[in-house]
Formats: structure tokens, sequence, C-alpha cells
């Protein structure tokens, strides 16, 4: 728990080769890791569509991890390179966006690898934490001064008379 | 009380409201012609690529994106400090030719026509394009209709679409055109040059030849005595493309010819708390208020005070028309605001004759359409005449091209001063003790259409109507009366 | 068109709009020539402010449901526009979105990178012409001598048309292609008329993109470098993007013929997404991403950095503002929106 | 329609209700998620009364759709499919929770595993209500086999299948094949001889009437899926018309030329330009090695021809090309020797009494060169010492990381034989002594009583540079003793270099041509390392022997044993099943931009010119989904992974993050009412 008693919201996105089988290993090792991180199965890191992060920001997560095999030990040959391309793309519109690096990352991690992915986890959570919420849709409401404006409008056309012909 | 209804700069920066306020005695205290909108152009395209400015810019106004196209290819000429080669600075001028007949074309037809072909004092509900129609008949209309249809598929043929073009580059253009369509442009062109001299002959017709609408003209009302801005060549004749922008003082002397690029030593914008828009005005007289005459930095950039600030005009028949102009009005400078409309007139008979000139230029099929820009950008000011004014887009970036400030001033701005003072003028000339009549909000609507106000253009082909709605306040603040004008019928 | 005429009564009654909008979609429905006359016998047009005088009063007095339909462009950049779209959305029977303004934002759109502060500071304060001692910015409410002056309140960002109200139909473009209005135009009088309407909320034109009416030739993608429009002199046969110029064509809504492509000018986008696609500029980034040919972190994010310069101003140049994420993160912080249960409403009676 | 969901929460004993408190996660679920119409949660769902339970609902209750939060669907995805589909309900309307793995046993605080047990429901229940019905579709298994690798492994395969009645193709690149154990002496630790064990099942091979033989011969491409691959073969021309030749062996004696042999022999023997790679080759076809023929290089000799009873020899012969058709392929690629000379210090190379592994097997054989005497380069000395270097290019983080598996057997073998045939001096550096098999221990033993000395230590240095008495004219082999923590230089005769097995130079290019995919080191990844060791990724592509990591060869014959059982398997049953789980191109939407066509290592995507559109041929696509994603169109859907499923998951997952002006739906702010 941070001092402000903000828990972040982690969407993390876990190839089923590899991190995914990584989380069962954690799992049955009972090894401990935060409770803030929600997992989404896909068959492959290659799967995850940078609209599935941004869904996952705008939806109300604090961050979003990518996780799938090691360069180079892809089930599907190499389709985690073009997760690790979308994923600097991506990198690149956040951050120019205002969104900082910690909030998105990208784990590779090999079904043997349950431990580096729990502290992967625990990690992230630390730093978004930091952060603090990004609670997204309310950058999209605006300050309030603008309603006593429209209110006053049906008033102001109300008053309005016609001209002598 | 903004209204949904045409006002003056809508088409540049949203919708316009006027709020007259009456003194006890019921005469006018003051007008205020407020812009209540912004976009912020100016703000959110810096971060982006230069390159991207023609097609960025082209969304601020609809209606001329062809100008915005132009001044931000020039500005991003000077950006990357590339000399477009001659086939394409005359493929860029060709273009914006054809725009401004096109334009020109429809604005006195739609819009400001119907004023005199149909007359000022005809019924409301006539003074637009059908009452046009009825009065000139069917076939005129027609050749309106395909004047606009010709210029628009010219301009697509060229530049990729006819709203919004997606053509013009640093260093030229991103296609040069073949023989087959320079034949094309040449045909429409010549037909372009027939329906020009038929429409100032009209004019002549109609107008000139009608006592009432000429006193009509010459009125006072309608009269500012201010400086005068105009884009010359090297021989001081009017120019749209490119040249030494040109300012008169309001008897006609030059004040300054300086190089776009010195717009800064020139202009400055006045910020008011009541309204979006920004007030330009020369710099050297300083502002003094919403008021003309040699002292106020207040300056027009119309066709009329185009047609002022030059000698005259680069083809052999609109500079006929020039001189024909200024010894029917009693010599240079002419202030009367609705001379405007046969200013226009003559500007569109020369843009049809430069249309052909350059459509038959030897060089306009070239291939080097393009120069690759070599050096490192850093800033860059381009400007060409809009329609509606004289169009400024500054520019600087960092050393890759990206936008680091972008200032623009925007053709019919230049105009804001001028026409919120014709508003004020035809208030304070038409409200005595209260008292209000409809002629009123036809008077000012006159006013407002002789500049052409970029939201004019957004009436092309429509009715000439103006819907306004003026409130009338005693100086509490109180409504005493509003004023809607509304369709006849 | 204007004539108050008997024969209107019976017509289907057609309401036109603008908010934050250039023009070029007024410009666009008359760029249908003379099929603007047949807009005009078939329906009696009760507000155009371009074209014809009805003031909002008259709106405000209908009965809600009586405009049978509504085209709405612009997007609501201020209060007064967003009154206007809640007025209309009252008012009318079917609601259009109209042009990519009040679809996704287009160009004006990208103002929500910025916020309000940061605008009027450049506009009014730094801009280099503006002669400004006293730094006064426009304000809602003004006392002028003479009395009180109102403006609307410019918002910290825009929001797109179904973003504030619902939305009917929608129909694509920068500005939208003269038939494609035409053909909306006949759908809806047929439904009118009691033809079967697509579903609500569609978006009125072609399922593929710009590549489907592209002539240029293609292959397999793979990209070393991305190039700027300035850089190269394309040749006129092959897919420009395989030159390497970022064009949007691929991701981008068929419809407009490829008209850009034609002249050697890369998509940019101007018709929004294909039916379907919520986030325009996901699409163009995956689709870039994949086709770069590197494997390293280091040489990938140079490629990146080096042809992509604005990542947002080229996946989202039209479309920002109805993206998923929709802004940059507020500069003022995000903790400024006050609940909604506050929002006041005003009371206006007949 | 609106769906009916049922959500089933598991006890699994105290494992899951331990840490999430069950009961309120079903109640809340019951109550608060749109479309459960039941739930319950149960000690163990995964037991047969648990599963009654699920179908009793989804008839009684009429379910469309069944959540069930219990263990990693990786444990019992499939048994709750069958649940499904036994009640009748298609099993891909099945959606499970791992609320074991990703909960309770990594949670400590029983609040938040309650809280992200009820996330992790929701998102479950939001996806499978977008879930749709798949059925996996059946493909025929053509029963014939093709086998890449004549080394033991390739051969164990090819005969099991054989012998089973099914048709097989091995090929092999070499001339011959027998693989590396055809090099070999004796083998450890029974030390019968390779050759004796090894050519029975070579000429088994030759004469099988189950087995074409296509030795000389390398794989171009393959294309197709499980059950019908096809295969091209490239023959590499012998300049021999198989046909004709008896291989009587007069063309190789008459050949004048003779040049060293660096393959079989490893460089320490010489053979003819016209050859055959040992005596008891299969095929037993020689064949004319062109840059070294002399007629090749000038035009003259064909002292071959002349001298040819059946005149099989044949110059103008060209490559010839063949297609094969077959269900499934066998990968026995093998392993090459870690070059020794990366190594500078060991000297190999520069020392002329320095010899690798491979040159020390052909020495001690029979066959070899120097008809199995040991001798020093000079090829009559007989060395007084020798030391055998272990881990040389193993276990060594510059080269490979790995153990080799192999080489302490061999060094014991090697000391063995040393010390058999000589009375030299032997000894062994070693790290440490990995004798892990049946019968290997003993081995060792044995190897200590008879004598060999055991030095434990990574040699620093093989030097000829004598720099105390009784090292001049020996190799010195610097070492630190591990054991007594000295340095020692130990003056000896010949150095034995153990090199490292590593994959073959062309491994990966061999990888992506059968679609599979290698690890780091570079052997090629099985399925699963422990369940699933000679399948992988790719349906019918199985892998057997050293081409898979380092082995020996009772593990590679294991291998090549169960690659073929696998095959036979599929072989009798006659079809095989295709997962339902693949992309999509709608025509409709597709323009044919083509950003796709490279995205898919499987070559499922092709552009169809005439129709200007791509196209998934469904039995190549693995459903990774990488190309859903890339599309600029969103042209391509996924079955059961599509963009709507997964945002209705994440949705879900996020009930608890979404607040009042929500995304998506417009949040007019001020509503203007009475107007």
């Amino acid at each position: 728990m941070s001092e402000n008693g903000f828990e972040p919201k982690i969407i993390a996105f876990l190839c089923n080769w590899c991190s995914y089988r990584a989380a069962d290993l954690a799992g049955t090792a009972r090894m401990k890791y935060e409770p803030n991180v929600r997992m989404v199965r896909v068959m492959c890191s290659g799967r995850v569509d940078p609209s599935f992060v941004l869904k996952a920001l705008a939806l109300g997560a604090d961050g979003v991890m990518i996780a799938g095999c090691h360069p180079g030990e892809c089930h599907y040959l190499e389709q985690n390179y073009k997760a690790m391309r979308r994923y600097y793309m991506l990198r690149h519109s956040l951050r120019a966006l205002g969104i900082e690096d910690e909030r998105v990352r990208l784990q590779w991690a090999s079904a043997a690898e349950g431990a580096q992915l729990a502290s992967a986890i625990n990690e992230m959570i630390d730093q978004v934490r930091k952060l603090g919420p990004l609670h997204w849709r309310q950058n999209w409401s605006e300050n309030g001064d603008h309603r006593e404006a429209i209110s006053r409008m049906p008033e102001e056309h109300r008053e309005a008379m016609e001209v002598p012909a | 009380m903004t209204r949904v209804s045409i006002d003056p700069i809508t088409r540049l920066e949203g919708h316009g409201k006027i709020e007259i306020f009456l003194d006890d005695a019921g005469d006018v205290a003051n007008a205020y012609f407020q812009i209540p909108e912004l976009r912020g152009f100016e703000k959110f395209c810096v971060g982006r690529p230069a390159e991207d400015m023609p097609n960025l810019t082209d969304r601020i106004c609809g209606v001329c994106p062809e100008a915005h196209h132009m001044a931000s290819a020039k500005a991003l000429d000077a950006l990357w400090h590339v000399e477009p080669p001659p086939t394409a600075k005359k493929l860029r001028e060709l273009f914006y030719s054809i725009f401004f007949a096109t334009d020109h074309t429809t604005h006195f037809y739609a819009l400001g026509g119907p004023d005199f072909i149909v007359g000022p004092e005809a019924p409301v509900a006539e003074r637009n394009i059908l009452g046009v129609v009825k009065k000139v008949g069917m076939e005129i209309a027609g050749k309106v209709l395909k004047m606009r249809r010709d210029g628009h598929n010219l301009i697509q043929m060229m530049a990729a679409r006819r709203v919004q073009p997606n053509w013009a580059l640093p260093g030229g253009v991103s296609r040069g055109i073949n023989e087959e369509q320079r034949q094309e442009i040449e045909a429409r062109g010549r037909e372009a040059i027939d329906f020009a001299l038929f429409s100032l002959q009209a004019f002549k017709d109609i107008v000139l030849a009608n006592k009432e609408y000429v006193d009509l003209i010459l009125s006072d009302a309608y009269t500012h005595h201010t400086y005068s801005m105009g884009t010359v060549d090297e021989e001081n004749r009017v120019n749209f493309y490119d040249g030494m922008i040109r300012v008169v003082d309001p008897d006609g002397k030059e004040f300054v010819r300086y190089h776009p690029s010195q717009y800064l030593d020139v202009i400055a914008e006045r910020v008011e708390p009541w309204t979006y828009l920004k007030f330009p005005y020369l710099k050297q007289v300083g502002w003094k208020g919403l008021v003309d005459g040699k002292d106020s930095g207040v300056y027009k950039a119309t066709p009329l005070s185009r047609l002022n600030a030059a000698d005259g005009m680069a083809t052999a028949r609109a500079q006929e028309a020039y001189e024909e102009f200024y010894k029917t009005l009693g010599g240079k400078p002419v202030h009367q605001t609705l001379a405007t409309h046969w200013a226009r007139l003559i500007e569109l008979l020369y843009a049809t004759e430069r249309w052909v000139e350059l459509a038959t230029d030897p060089e306009i099929t070239g291939p080097e359409y393009r120069s690759l820009p070599t050096a490192t950008p850093d800033e860059g000011i381009g400007s060409v005449e809009a329609p509606r004014g004289t169009l400024t887009h500054h520019y600087r970036t960092d050393a890759r091209g990206i936008l680091t400030e972008v200032n623009l001033i925007v053709g019919t701005t230049n105009n804001y001063a001028p026409i919120a003072m014709s508003v004020k003028k035809a208030a304070t000339s038409l409200i005595r003790k209260g008292h209000v009549t409809e002629g009123l909000l036809n008077k000012v609507e006159m006013a407002f259409r002789a500049y052409d106000p970029c939201f004019g253009c957004a009436t092309h082909t429509l009715p000439g109507q103006m819907p306004l709605e003026v409130v009338i306040r005693d100086v509490r603040g109180g409504i005493v009366e509003r004023l809607t004008q509304r369709l006849g019928g | 068109m204007t004539e108050q005429s008997p024969a209107n009564k019976t017509k289907p009654k057609l309401a036109l709009y603008w908010a934050a909008s250039c023009g070029g979609c007024d410009i666009a429905v008359l760029a249908i020539d003379d099929k603007i006359l047949d807009v005009a016998s078939i329906f009696d047009v009760v507000l155009w402010p371009v074209a014809i005088d009805a003031k909002v009063r008259d709106i405000e007095r209908m009965p809600d449901q009586s405009i049978d339909v509504c085209l709405f462009n612009g997007g609501i950049r201020n209060s007064e526009q967003e009154y206007m779209a809640q007025l209309l959305r009252r008012k009318s029977k079917i609601l259009v979105a109209f042009g990519s303004c009040a679809h996704e934002g287009c160009i004006p759109g990208l103002a929500n990178l910025y916020d309000r502060e940061q605008i009027f500071q450049y506009v009014y304060r730094d801009s280099p012409s503006v002669d400004n001692p006293q730094g006064i910015v426009p304000v809602p409410e003004y006392q002028a001598p003479e009395g009180m002056l109102h403006i609307p309140v410019f918002y910290d960002t825009l929001k797109t048309l179904d973003q504030t109200v619902e939305v009917d139909y929608t129909l694509p473009g920068c500005p939208p292609e003269a038939d494609n209005i035409w053909a909306a135009v006949q759908a809806v009088v047929a439904g009118l008329g009691g033809a079967p309407l697509p579903p609500a909320g569609t978006v009125i034109g072609k399922d593929t993109t710009v590549c489907d009416e592209c002539a240029r030739a293609r292959n397999e993608k793979k990209i070393k470098a991305f190039k700027r429009t300035w850089e190269i002199l394309p040749d006129s046969e092959t897919c420009l993007l395989e030159q390497g110029l970022l064009c949007c064509g691929i991701a981008t809504r068929a419809g407009c013929g490829a008209l850009c492509p034609k002249v050697n000018s890369p998509c940019i986008g101007c018709h929004g997404p294909n039916s379907g696609v919520e986030d325009f500029g996901a699409r163009m980034m995956t689709a870039l991403a994949s086709v770069i040919d590197a494997n390293t972190p280091e040489e990938i994010q140079r490629i990146i950095e080096d042809g992509i310069p604005d990542p947002l101003g080229t996946f989202y140049r039209f479309s920002l503002a109805h993206s998923m994420l929709r802004r940059s993160v507020l500069p003022g912080g995000n903790g400024r929106a006050l609940p909604l249960t506050e929002s006041p409403v005003p009371e206006v009676s007949r | 329609m609106s769906e009916r969901v049922g959500v089933y929460i598991c006890h699994c004993g105290s494992n899951i209700a331990g840490t999430i408190d069950v009961e309120q996660v079903a109640r809340w679920a019951g109550e608060e998620l749109e479309g459960v119409v039941v739930s319950r949660e149960y000690k163990f769902m995964c037991s047969s009364l648990g599963q009654e339970l699920i179908q009793e609902d989804i008839r009684k209750e009429n379910l469309t759709r069944v959540v069930i939060g219990a263990c990693s669907p990786h444990l019992h995805e499939k048994t709750f499919r069958r649940t499904c589909t036994a009640a009748g309900l298609n099993p891909y309307l099945m959606q499970m929770a791992s609320l074991r793995e990703q909960v309770s046993w990594v949670t400590v605080d029983k609040r938040a595993a309650t809280e992200k047990a009820k996330a992790m429901i929701s998102g479950a229940v939001r996806r499978v209500i977008e879930q749709e019905e798949l059925t996996a579709s059946q493909v025929p298994v053509n029963p014939a086999t093709l086998v890449v690798g004549g080394g033991i492994a390739g051969i164990q395969a090819a005969l099991e299948l054989a012998d089973a009645g099914y048709p097989v193709y091995l090929l092999e690149r070499e001339p011959s094949i027998g693989g590396h154990m055809a090099q070999f002496d004796k083998t450890f630790p029974t030390l019968d001889c390779a050759a004796c064990i090894l050519t029975p099942k070579m000429s088994d091979v030759g004469t099988h009437d189950g087995i074409t033989l296509l030795s000389y011969s390398e794989v171009e491409e393959v294309s197709g899926f499980v059950g019908s691959f096809h295969a091209r073969i490239r023959k590499k021309a012998r300049y021999i018309d198989e046909e004709k030749c008896n291989g009587c062996g007069i063309c190789i004696e008459k050949c004048p030329k003779k040049v060293v042999d660096e393959v079989f022999e490893a460089g320490l023997g010489l053979r003819k330009a016209i050859y055959r790679p040992f005596p008891q080759a299969v095929p037993k076809f020689p064949l004319i090695d062109r840059p070294t023929c002399i007629y090749f290089e000038r035009g003259t000799c064909k002292a071959c021809e002349k001298f040819c009873p059946t005149d099989a020899i044949d110059f103008e012969q060209t490559d010839t090309y063949l297609d094969l058709d077959v269900g499934n392929i066998v990968l026995a690629t093998g392993y090459k020797l870690f070059s020794a000379a990366k190594i500078p210090q060991y000297g190999y190379g520069r020392l002329a009494n320095v010899f690798t592994s491979l040159e020390f097997e052909r020495m001690c054989n029979a066959a070899g060169p120097t008809e199995g005497k040991i001798v020093m380069r000079d090829g009559v000395t007989r060395p007084q010492s020798v030391a055998i270097v272990h881990c040389v290019g193993s276990r060594d983080k510059r080269n490979h990381p790995y153990c080799s598996a192999v080489c302490c057997m061999s060094a014991l073998k090697f000391g063995h034989l040393v010390m058999e045939k000589t009375d030299a001096k032997v000894y062994s550096f070693y790290i440490d002594m990995r004798p892990l098999h049946k019968g290997y221990e003993e081995f060792y033993d044995r190897l200590l009583t008879e004598g060999m000395t055991f030095i434990r230590g990574r040699v620093a240095e093989v030097t000829d540079a004598a720099r105390l008495p009784g090292e001049e004219g020996k190799l010195v082999v610097q070492v630190e003793d591990t054991l007594i923590g000295r340095q020692r230089r130990i003056p000896v005769d010949m150095v034995i270099l153990m090199a490292a097995l590593e994959p073959q130079e062309d491994a990966r290019d061999v990888g992506l041509k059968f679609g599979i995919s290698c690890s780091m080191d570079g052997w090629f990844t099985e399925r699963h390392p422990k369940l699933d060791p000679v399948a992988t990724m790719t349906d019918g592509i199985f892998i057997a022997g050293t081409c898979q990591g380092p082995k020996d060869i009772p593990d590679s014959v294991a291998q090549g044993a169960a690659a073929a059982a696998r095959i036979a398997g599929m072989i009798s049953k006659g079809s095989v099943m295709i997962e339902p789980v693949v992309a999509t191109i709608h025509e409709e939407r597709c323009s044919g931009c083509r950003i796709c066509n490279n995205l898919c290592p499987f070559n499922a995507i092709e552009y169809l010119e005439e129709k200007a559109v791509s196209w998934i041929n469904a039995a190549l696509c693995k459903g990774c989904g990488t190309c859903i994603a890339g599309c600029p169109a969103q042209a391509i859907s996924g079955a059961h992974f599509s963009n709507l499923q997964i945002f209705s998951e994440i949705e879900g997952l996020l009930y608890d993050a979404l607040c009042s002006n929500g995304a998506g739906a417009p949040q007019s702010e001020i509503a203007v009412e009475a107007l």
C-alpha cells in the first residue's frame, strides 16, 4: 500500500506458451506477488494489438504489461520480434502523449521463469504506484466553467424579439 | 445570443455577433462585433513536421484552402532554403489563378451580386442567387455553375482534391501536368476569360447604368479612409501568388513596400478581451481603436485595396478595366467599400488572363516540378494574396524540420477592424432615438458582404441573405429591443 | 428552398449546422452541384446558417423530434457548440455526424495535444505579431463600459459529436465525397419513405481501405527506413509505402478513388478508418511496425524515431479526438474533473 | 440474443478456498454480473460430481455459456471442454479463470485475493459471452514418412516405421548413411565396436523394401501441413550410374589422385578422388569428388571410366530433383564438432601432437588411418604420456554454456584404449565427472582401478615452452588442481581435446525450411521439454537425436524410435484433427495492401493476384494471431481470440475501474432540459 492508498491496476497480456506458463509455475511454486495485476491469455505476444493496450489504459488501467517468449525462442518462430517492433512503435506514441515508459512494459519470460515474471510484476507495480494514478478518462472532462455558459444560452435566446417589418 | 446565422468571420474562426449599446438618448453609444470562436492552429501545429503544413492549414478554411496551401508551400520553400524550379512556380501560380477565378466568380454572382443585380431595395427573399437567376436568366446561372465546376475539376486534376488539395511540397509540387491536361486547362481558361469580360459588362449595364446604385456605392455610409494593402510585382502591378507587399496611405501615397518576410516590422495584432479574434494593424502608425484616417493603423486587404495599392494590372484587358474603374470613381484611391465588387471583377479578369498565359507557357509541362531540399530548415515566411486579403504563414523549426513556432495572419483577419467599423458606422447612421428599422440590417449586411469576409464564400451559390440579430441595450445593459432580420414571405 | 410555401408542411424537415469546422463540409454539400436543387425541393430546410435565416430560438420552440434529418458538421470546441449539439439531438429524428470534424475531430482535434491555457498563452500573448503588454486574453464574460459582453467558453479538449450526444449516422471524410453525400441523402429519403434504414451508428461508406482503389503496384513489405515527403521523389508506379513514405492508405476508408496517390502524394487519412475500426492510429502503428525490417531494440527504435518524428501528427492527424485516448495527459493534471452529478441543469421554459 | 451464463467457482480443497472467499465471489457473480443465471461454488469442480453439476445445469438451465474459476487452463481446459461437449454445449463456449495459479497461490492478503478473483470472473464472463462455437477439422494422413538424416537416430526411426509396414524415405546429405557413429571405434561403456552394432542396421536400411534411401541428397523446399507435406529433394550428382554400378571398387583402386579425407578420416587419412567414405558404406556406390578429380580439373584421365567393368561412370551426370508426398517428417540432422582451434591456448593446429576427440576416434579405429595404432603425428612414435582435456568449448561462457553430455564417457573410453594399446600414462583433466546413465559409474570406477590419473580443474594452457627440467620436447599442460588448490604443470607427449558438440552450421535455416524453431544455442526446440520431447510446434514435424541437443547413442536411438511410434500412431488412425483456432481474412474487407504477407513464418498467407486480396490457408495457420494484430484494415479475424472477445475481457477485468464519465458512450455533460 502506498501512503496515499493508491493501488494501481495493471493489465498483463501473457503468451500462452511462455509467460502464461511462467505464471502457472509461479503459482505452483507458491511465489507471492502483488495482487494488482490481472492477466489476459493470448496465444502469442504477436497477437497483442496496440489497441489492446490503449483500450486498457482508456478503461482505467494504470499500466499494461506485454509478456512473451525470449527473442529467438518464440513458439511461432519469430512472432515475438513483431511484438517487440509494435511495442517500440506504441511507446514512441505514448511518450508523445505524456504517458511514462514505466506504465507500459515489455517483459520476456520463458515457461521456466516464474520467479522472473513475479519479480517483474512486483517491480512494475512499485514503479506505477510511485507514478500515481492515470485514471485517464478524467482527462476529458472540462473544469466546469462551461456549464454556467451553456445554461445561460436558452435564456438569452428567449429574450429575442422580432423586427418590425 | 450568438446566432446560428451567417456571421462575419465564421469561415475563419467561428461565428460572429454584434452588440449595439445605446445611450440614454437612444443613440448608439457603441457597437461590438464579436468573434466567439478559436481553434488554435497556431499552437497545435507546433510539434508537427513542417512539410505537413500545407495539409494542416488547408483545414483552417474549407472555402479557400488553396490559399493556405500556397502560402504554406512558399513558407516551406523559405524554411528549407530551396528554390522551386520554374515549372513548379508556374504550376503553382496556374493552380492559384484557377482558384482565384472560381472563387471571385461565385462570390460576385451568389453573394455580392444580388445586392445590385436584383437591387438593394428589392425584397430580401429575392436578393439571392434565385433572384439573380430570375433577373438575368437561367443561361447565365448555368454559366456561373459551369465556371465553378470547371474550376473545381481542374483543381482536382492538378492537386488531388477539389476541397483540401494535397499537392504542394517544399521545393515544388508532387506532380506536374502532361500535354493533354494542359490543353484541357487552356480550353477552360479561354472560356473563363470570356466569362470574366461578360461579367464586367453585366456590372456596367446593370449597376453603373443605374444612378441610384452608383449613389449608393459612393454614399458615405460605406466609406472608410484607411490604408490599403496588396501584393505587387516588380512593376507594382497586382499579383496574387508572389511579389512585394505594398501599403498605400488613405491618400494613395506609398506608405511601405516590403518583402513578406519583413511582415513583423509592419504588422502587429491587438487583443481585446471580448472577442477571440485579434485585430491586425500597421505597427508604425499604431492602434488608435476602431477609427479610420491617416493616424489609425487600421488597413484594408481586399480586391479594392489591392487595386489601390498597385499601379496597374499585369494583363492587357485587366489594365483597361483598371483604368476605367478609377476614371469612373474619380481617381485613386477609392475608399467606397461597395466598389470592392467592381474591383473583384477586375481581379477576376486578370486571374483568367493569367490562367491562359501560364497554360500556354512552354515550360508548364516541364519534367522539373520539384527540387529536393538539402539545406537545414530553420525559419520560413510565405505569403500570397487570398481572395479576402493578404495571407501570411510564418514557421520556425528545429534542425529536423519539426515546428517550434507558427504564426498566421489570415486573409479576413486583416479586415476585422474595417468590418467592425462598417458595422458601427451603419448602426450609428441609422439608429436615432432608439428607433430602428429593418433597413439597418440590410445596410449592415451589405457592408459585410463587400468584404466577402470569409463567411461570404461559404454562401457561394446560395441566397445572399445574411440573417443577423442585433441586440440593442441601454447603458445599464437591459435589452431595449432586439431586431432580427427574417426572410421574407 | 427558402420559400415558406404550404408545400413545405408536408416536406421532411432538414437542418444543417456547423460547429468547429472550416466550412469545407458546407462547400462539399454545394459540390453535389445541381443535385443541391433536388435537396432543396425534397426538403424543407429549417436551419442552414450559411444559407438561410432561422434562429436558434425557433429550433428551441419546435417540439422534440420534429426535425427529420440534421446534418451536423464540426467538432465540439466550446460551450455554444455543445449546447447546439444537444439541442439538435433533442429536436432531430436522425442526427448525422457530417464530415471528419464531427466524426473524429479532424485536424482541429490535434489541439487535444495542448490545453486552453497553453493555446491562449501562445495565441494572445507569445505570438510574435501580438502586441499585448497587459497580457489580455478573451474572457467568457467581459464588463464593457456599456454593458456585459459574452463569448462561449473555450474547452481544454475538443470533443466529437458522438462523444457529446448519441449519433445515428456518420458521413466520413474531410470533406465527404459528393457521391457519398448524395447516396446518404437518398438512403435517408428512402428511409423516411418507410424503406429500412441502416442500423443506428452506421458509418456510411466502404468497408475497404484506399489501397483497394489505388492503382499502384504492391509487393510484400519490408521497410528499413521511413522517408519524409520532402526527402524523395517517389516513382509513380509502385506503392508509396514500399518507397518508405508514410502513406495512410492502408488504414483509411476507401471512397475517394485514391486521389492523393494519383498525384504522388501519400494518403493522409482524411476519411478516417474503415468500418469497425475503433482506433485509426493503432492500425497504422501496428501495421507499420509489423513490416519494419529489424530485430534488435536499438535498430527498431532508430528506424522508428528517425523516420517518424511526430507519431501523433502522423497516426492521428485526423482522429486524435476520436481515438481511444483522445488527448495527451492534461498538463493541468488529470484530477481536475468535477463529479458529473454537479452539472447544473438550465431551466428553460417554452 | 442474450446468453445464459453459468459460473462455477472451485474450492480446490483449500487451495483456492483457503485464500479466496469463494462463497462471496460466487454470490457476487450471480447478483452483479450481467448474463449470469447460475453461479455456484464446489469443492472439486474437476471431480466427476463437479462435472455432473455443470452438465446438469447446462441441460436444466439451458446454459449457453460456462465460466469455470479453478486452476490454470493448462491443467483442466481439456477436461471441462469434454464436460461441456458431453452435455451438448460446444466446448469453445467455456472459459476458465485461473483462480489458483494466478490468485490464491500467489496472493497473501485474502481480501485482495477475493477482489482479484471477482475481476477475473468478471473478465471471463464478459469474454465468454462473445465466444463462438468452433469445431476442429479432420485431415487424412499420408502413410509415407520422410526421415532427414541418416545417423543412428534417423536409421532407427526409418527402420521402426518400415518394419511397421509404412513407406519411408531416408535422406542423407553425405554419400553414406551412418553418421558420426560410423566413425567411432568402440562405444562406451560396453566397449563393443561401433561398426559391429551399426553396420547391420545400415545394411538393413539398404536392403529394406519399405525404405527408399536418398543418399548424397538435400531437401530443397517443404510445403504443406501435417498429413500431407510436399518435399522437393535434390540428388547431388555422384557421376556414377547407380543402375550399372556393382560396387566392385576397381575404379577406386585405379584412380591416380589421392586427397586428404577431411570428412570421414577427420583429416588424418587419405582417399581417392573417386571414393567411398568407408568400406561398409551404404549405399555401396562410390562417387567422384568433382573439385579434386583430374578429369574435371584438366579434361583428361578418365582412369575410372577405362577400368569400370560395367561402365557405370558418367561424367555428364547432373543433379536431379524429385518431389515427395509424405504425411510426416522426422528431422535427425545431428551435430557438428566444436572447432578446438577456437581456443588458441590449447594449441590445436599449432602444436602437432594436440588431437581432437574425433581424430583420436579414427586413430583407434582398426579400419582407420593408423590401423588402430596410437601414434604421434609422425605416425610412428608411441606416446609415453597422454593428457585428455574435458569440456573443450562446453560449460564455457565464451563458447557453449551447456554440457555436451558425452565427453566424460568418451574420455574414459579413450583412457582405457590408450592404456590397453600402449603403456603410456594417462591424465584426465576434468571439471566434474558426469557418468550419468546405466553402467557409466561402473565404467568410471573401472578406469580408476586401471590407473588413469584424474586431475580436477579446467586446463589453462597447453604449451611446448619448457620451463622446468623434464619439460623439454614435451607438451606441458598448465592447470589449477582444484582439489589440492595448486597450479600444476604436467608434461605429456600427446593431448586429446574433448571438443563440444554443437548444432549443425545450417540448423537455423533448416529450422525455417521446416517451420520449427531453435533454442538460443541453436538446437531444435521440442514441443515440451519434458512431456513432448520429440514433437515440435509444427504438427507432423518431429525431431530425434542430437539435433535436439547433445546426447549419447542410447538416447538418440530412443528418440528415433519414439518419433517413429508417434508417427505410426497417426498413420494407423488415418487422420488428424486440426485446431479450429485459426485466422481468417475477410475478402470483402481486404484491400490487398500486403502488409500481412510476410508476417506468417508458416507461409499460411498467400496473395491472390487475380482478386488482389490476401488469403489464409487454415491448415497451415497455427493461430498465433500476429497477422490479425498487424492488419491495418482489421480485415483478419481470429477464432477464439477475436478483438471483441479480448476487449470484452479487458472491460470485465477493469469493471471496478470504470468511472462515471466513461469512454465510448457519449457523456453529454449538461442535459438541456425542458426546451
